[in-house]
């Protein structure tokens, strides 16, 4: 969506503008597979493969920190996304910044979360429990890193105020990422029995 | 975005391409139809080697430990190797790319008279991850072990331990490899899927759409909704191999059959989304060659869907016998056989598209109809392996063999050639040879059948896939088996030889062809109405579409066809 | 039509062979209408000057009746075929019936391991006899079999029976069957196992009652020559054969004396 | 953006998820296993559901999206209910054993 775009990308057969559908569109393949990961879970959770009760060994106050982190900086880009449509970029920068902020406290939190399993020595092939739990908290922090990366070239774009509807899109991609964890929460901080 | 909902229409976008240097034109080209090259070329590298692969293990099968020419010695570690390969090739690196990311990315800006894809620079990225992927499926060939050797399938524990399977690092690359290869289809997917849905010709309503978009972006949907958990569990793969994670190791609590259950639910509709594309190409071909409305368009479009989303809940017919729920395989069974149904509906809605019509057998078609014949005994002889019960004597028998290459063989080689032929004017501004192309033709079809044929009196006879050397087995080392592949391994190296005046054919005349003219088939779509090949922005004037995809044969009409571009007259 | 190339050696054989015969009178019925439609077709219709094509939307009903028609009929016979496979699935692996003899079978890379129950039929116990590459079988004897696997996925796949059961790792798969025809028979891998998967293989011997009893004293003493090493000893030659696959050969009987 | 909506008040429903997540984090404390499983999971899905359709805006989205979104959760489904009864009734190697006995069989089914 460059200046020199070709045509086919300003048509909007549907009614939603290219840029959103593509998003929607990758948001619906990333269900999948998250979706498999959390089915993959739960499929051995409720067959009561042993190391599951681990759950209960997971910083649940960490947890709810990181939730609420996530949620907060879910509010600053959608409150970023509604600044730029009424033009102003500055204050869209900055909610931008505290959302890119959120996202590194979010690792933050994570990091400190890791250090503390492994010097128990909860490290990931101990049994499937904490497999699960690695891969899973580490594939989304692996997302929310991308998130971030993508968050702070936009952030200089519009500055210079171009490309205004990317901010919408990484909201998008940001609020989806903040769906994966509402639902991984639960799965690995609250369901521990 | 503010102008996108009141889109430019109809504006001369020839300031918007001016001249690119050579490496933008070429090395990383945005435009759509150079990347379709791209992929078309690569795809047809990667099936000389699977053809390869297929030479070296059929002449171990026919002589057993005897050095083969060109190759050397096959043994069992190699074998395994070259069957797994010959596999994992055909169907990602070949299927795949050649039909729909190669002829998508050609086709679909074309018919819905666009000028580009939606996304051109995503495009381009989908295409350098793919071909990533290819390198780093060439380089575990390469590595200590030797490449993977587990089967296209990959089962644990012998996908996962390097201690079962002898390949350390082959068996982890094999599975980057096919991971990044899916997520350069995604994102190449999501391209073709906006482009499809966004971005057509004002006028184009859902039903003018020609079938072969209509399939190919069905196949990608598929695709994309198919793929997710086996990403998942390409992930969970490879931390089993190199952080010994154990997701399907039983010792470790994990579950060998969840792999299974993982691959084959991406693994079924895989094969719906390389069938779809060239069920779709070869629509459009008989319908240009017998000068005829496609029989019932709204009811192949229908049958298409019912087939893509029954696709999704058959998977486990693959693992009747792997230690599934005996009672699961009942229902299986019931949505394995219904699949039959609307895929009979669509055949025989192609088979009467050609009653009435004035068949013409260039190349193009005789691909097509031989597609339609191939696929043909390939759907039916599925129905024996959708029986569960008969799935307990034929599973990973030679019969299973032959069936999916009835199936594979048309889709990938067949439709590949179709869509070659037909579009090559359009590509390279040339005719290809007719003669040399029904050579080809012939010297390919009649050694398939000669190949593969024979292959399911072999399964018949109890002979398994994946064996070496059957004189392991004393029931299987006589000598009228060995005779029938000795004569299957002839006819794969006739028919191979005959590739050759294939690829003389392709190069000769992409530089000292006949001239093409713009539509030399008189064919509707869109892409015949800009000049061959098509510049840069494809059309001079982005058009504006009036009717569906097959007014062939209008009464009242002088030319039996109409361009689906052209303005009803003023009556 | 598959007895024609492999004995039909249990009693399920029968069915499955039966239930071949219908799917393929019924597709062969199916397939020749098409294929015989499709090739009028292009004989009859082939372009003539002057000649115009018709127009036909298939979209009318007088037209679609054409594709519709069959499709019912498609429809019928699928119902046909699935109640047919259906009873012969539930007859194979959904009921177990009542044993008569019991083996466990131990799938490993790249060879097989049997357990035969010995006379007091249960596994575990001191008269339990253990071989390898080698079942035996008392013909008409219920067997159930229990299978496991030592470390990757096998299949214990006997074409003569018509069996096929994957050995998973980690879990013990149990089934039956019930051999019919006295006779050596072919047990192949059929699941790829690695390396060694082409020379997983195994002799399967259905004996009388009395040779059976015969042969398990002659194992129990140590004097019994094993038929999977005689079987791969008179195989006949290939043209093409060579000391290379000899050598395989003895790999392959060396792997079989370890375990 | 060239679609005028409302924007709804982002803050109230910051709020409202905050309020949620004390709820979820609140559930486990009174140790009753089956009120656990309704705070976490069925407030996950509330709070998904708020995000969904505030934040992302699904609320002012065309239907094709949610049948989009709908479609993908309901493939999962299909693959969850698949899978589940090979993964979850083995309870290691115990379920052929209850095949082989009818009657066992006949309860089940």
């Amino acid at each position: 969506m460059s200046m020199h775009g070709p045509i086919a990308t300003h048509r909007s057969a549907t009614g939603v503008p290219t840029g959103r559908l593509a998003v929607w569109w990758l948001m619906a393949s990333e269900i999948f597979i998250f979706g498999g990961l959390i089915a993959c879970f739960v499929l051995f959770k409720l067959n009561g493969t042993p190391g599951f009760e681990d759950a209960s060994l997971t910083s649940l106050t960490a947890g709810a920190v990181n939730t609420f982190v996530l949620l907060t900086s879910s509010l600053t880009v959608v409150l970023a996304h509604a600044a730029i449509e009424k033009g102003d970029r500055e204050k869209s920068f900055l909610y931008i910044w505290y959302t890119i902020g959120g996202g590194f406290v979010f690792l933050g939190v994570k990091a400190y979360e890791y250090t503390g399993k492994i010097i128990n020595g909860h490290i990931i092939t101990e049994n499937l429990f904490w497999s699960f739990y690695y891969t899973m908290t580490g594939l989304h922090a692996l997302h929310v890193i991308g998130g971030m990366v993508i968050m702070a070239l936009i952030s200089f774009d519009i500055r210079k105020g171009h490309n205004y509807q990317r901010v919408e899109l990484i909201g998008i991609y940001w609020h989806f990422v903040d769906l994966i964890w509402i639902f991984l929460f639960p799965l690995l901080y609250i369901a521990n029995f | 975005m503010s102008q996108a909902a009141t889109a430019v229409q109809t504006d001369t976008n020839a300031e918007h391409h001016e001249e690119l240097s050579f490496l933008y034109k070429y090395i990383l080209p945005t435009d759509h139809k150079i990347i379709a090259m791209q992929y078309i070329f690569t795809g047809m590298i990667m099936a000389v080697i699977g053809g390869y692969f297929a030479y070296a293990f059929r002449m171990q099968l026919a002589f057993p430990g005897e050095l083969v020419p060109l190759y050397g010695l096959v043994g069992p570690g190699e074998y395994n190797m070259l069957v797994t390969n010959h596999g994992t090739i055909m169907i990602f690196w070949v299927a795949m790319p050649v039909l729909i990311a190669g002829f998508g990315n050609y086709i679909i800006p074309l018919m819905i008279g666009c000028d580009d894809m939606v996304f051109p620079r995503l495009n381009r990225l989908s295409y350098q991850i793919f071909l990533a992927s290819t390198l780093v499926l060439i380089l575990s060939f390469f590595v200590k072990g030797g490449g993977f050797g587990g089967a296209w399938t990959a089962y644990p524990p012998l996908s996962s331990v390097a201690e079962y399977s002898l390949t350390d690092w082959g068996a982890s690359l094999w599975v980057l490899a096919v991971a990044l290869e899916f997520v350069s289809f995604l994102l190449g997917g999501i391209n073709f899927v906006t482009t499809t849905m966004n971005a057509r010709a004002p006028g184009m309503k859902m039903m003018d759409i020609p079938i072969a978009v209509w399939f190919i972006v069905l196949a990608v949907i598929l695709f994309m909704a198919s793929v997710g958990p086996l990403i998942a569990g390409a992930v969970m793969l490879f931390m089993d191999q190199r952080i010994g994670t154990s997701f399907f190791l039983p010792s470790g609590g994990g579950d060998p059959l969840l792999w299974q259950h993982l691959f084959w639910f991406f693994g079924h509709p895989e094969v719906y989304v390389v069938l779809l594309p060239t069920l779709g190409i070869v629509a459009d071909i008989i319908t240009v060659f017998s000068r005829k409305k496609l029989f019932g368009y709204k009811t192949v479009l229908y049958t298409a869907f019912a087939t893509g989303g029954l696709s999704f809940v058959v998977w486990a017919h693959h693992q009747f016998i792997a230690g599934i729920d005996p009672r699961m395989a009942n229902v299986f069974v019931v949505t394995t056989v219904l699949i039959s149904i609307p895929l009979a509906e669509m055949m025989f809605s192609y088979i009467a598209t050609l009653y009435g019509g004035s068949i013409e057998l260039k190349t193009p078609m005789l691909w097509a109809l031989s597609f339609i014949a191939a696929f043909l005994i390939g759907g039916v002889t599925g129905i024996y392996l959708g029986a569960s019960a008969l799935d307990v004597y034929f599973h990973d028998s030679y019969f299973v063999l032959a069936h999916f290459h009835y199936t594979f063989f048309p889709i990938t080689i067949i439709g590949m050639f179709a869509a070659i032929t037909f579009w090559f004017p359009k590509m390279f501004g040339r005719m290809m040879n007719d003669t040399l192309g029904k050579i080809h033709f012939w010297g390919t079809f009649i050694p398939f059948n000669c190949i593969f044929l024979p292959l399911f009196f072999l399964g018949l006879a109890g002979q398994h896939r994946r064996i070496y050397n059957y004189n392991h087995f004393p029931d299987l080392a006589t000598q009228e088996l060995q005779n029938i592949r000795i004569f299957a391994t002839v006819s794969l190296i006739v028919m191979l030889c005959f590739q050759l005046v294939f690829i003389y054919n392709f190069f000769v005349s992409m530089f000292k062809g006949k001239k093409a003219p713009d539509n030399p088939w008189n064919a509707n779509t869109l892409e015949w109405s800009t000049p061959s090949p098509p510049p840069h922005g494809n059309f001079k004037t982005l058009p504006t579409v009036y009717r569906g995809a097959y007014e062939y044969s209008v009464p009242g009409r002088e030319m039996d066809y109409w361009p689906q571009n052209e303005p009803p007259e003023e009556s | 039509m598959i007895e024609y190339f492999v004995y039909s050696a249990s009693s399920f054989a029968g069915e499955i062979d039966d239930l071949f015969f219908v799917i393929t009178l019924i597709i062969g019925f199916w397939f020749f209408l098409t294929f015989g439609a499709l090739v009028y077709f292009i004989f009859k219709f082939r372009r003539k000057d002057g000649v115009k094509a018709q127009y036909i939307t298939g979209e009318k009903h007088s037209e679609t009746k054409w594709t519709h028609y069959p499709h019912f009929a498609v429809i019928a016979m699928d119902v046909v075929i699935i109640a047919v496979n259906i009873l012969v699935w539930v007859n194979i692996k959904q009921t177990l019936p009542p044993r008569d003899n019991l083996v466990r079978v131990i799938g490993q890379q790249w060879s097989w391991s049997f357990i035969h129950a010995g006379p007091d039929g249960e596994l575990d116990t001191a008269d339990d006899v253990a071989t390898v590459n080698d079942l035996h079988l008392k013909i008409g004897d219920t067997y159930h079999f229990e299978l496991q696997s030592r470390d990757v996925l096998h299949n214990f796949a006997v074409p003569a029976f018509r069996l096929r059961q994957d050995a998973v790792p980690g879990r013990t798969i149990s089934g039956w069957f019930k051999p019919t025809k006295i006779g050596t028979y072919d047990l192949q891998c059929a699941e790829m196992c690695g390396y060694g998967h082409g020379i997983m293989g195994a002799a399967v011997t259905v004996h009388s009652e009395e040779s059976y009893n015969t042969t398990m004293a002659q194992i129990q003493n140590g004097t019994y020559e094993s038929h999977y090493q005689k079987r791969m000893g008179t195989k006949t030659p290939l043209p093409s054969y060579t000391s290379q696959v000899d050598d395989e050969d003895s790999f392959a009987v060396l792997l079989a004396s370890i375990f | 953006m060239s679609e005028a909506y409302a924007h709804p008040n982002y803050v109230k429903i910051w709020i409202w998820l905050l309020v949620l997540l004390a709820l979820s984090v609140a559930g486990p404390m009174l140790e009753i296993p089956t009120l656990t499983i309704i705070t976490a999971f069925g407030i996950a899905i509330v709070k998904a559901f708020l995000v969904a359709a505030n934040f992302m805006h699904l609320k002012f989205e065309k239907k094709i999206i949610w049948f989009l979104l709908l479609m993908s959760i309901c493939m999962l489904g299909v693959f969850f209910f698949g899978v589940a009864p090979d993964i979850m009734m083995t309870e290691g190697d115990q379920w052929i054993d209850c095949i082989a006995d009818k009657s066992c069989v006949e309860q089940r089914l």
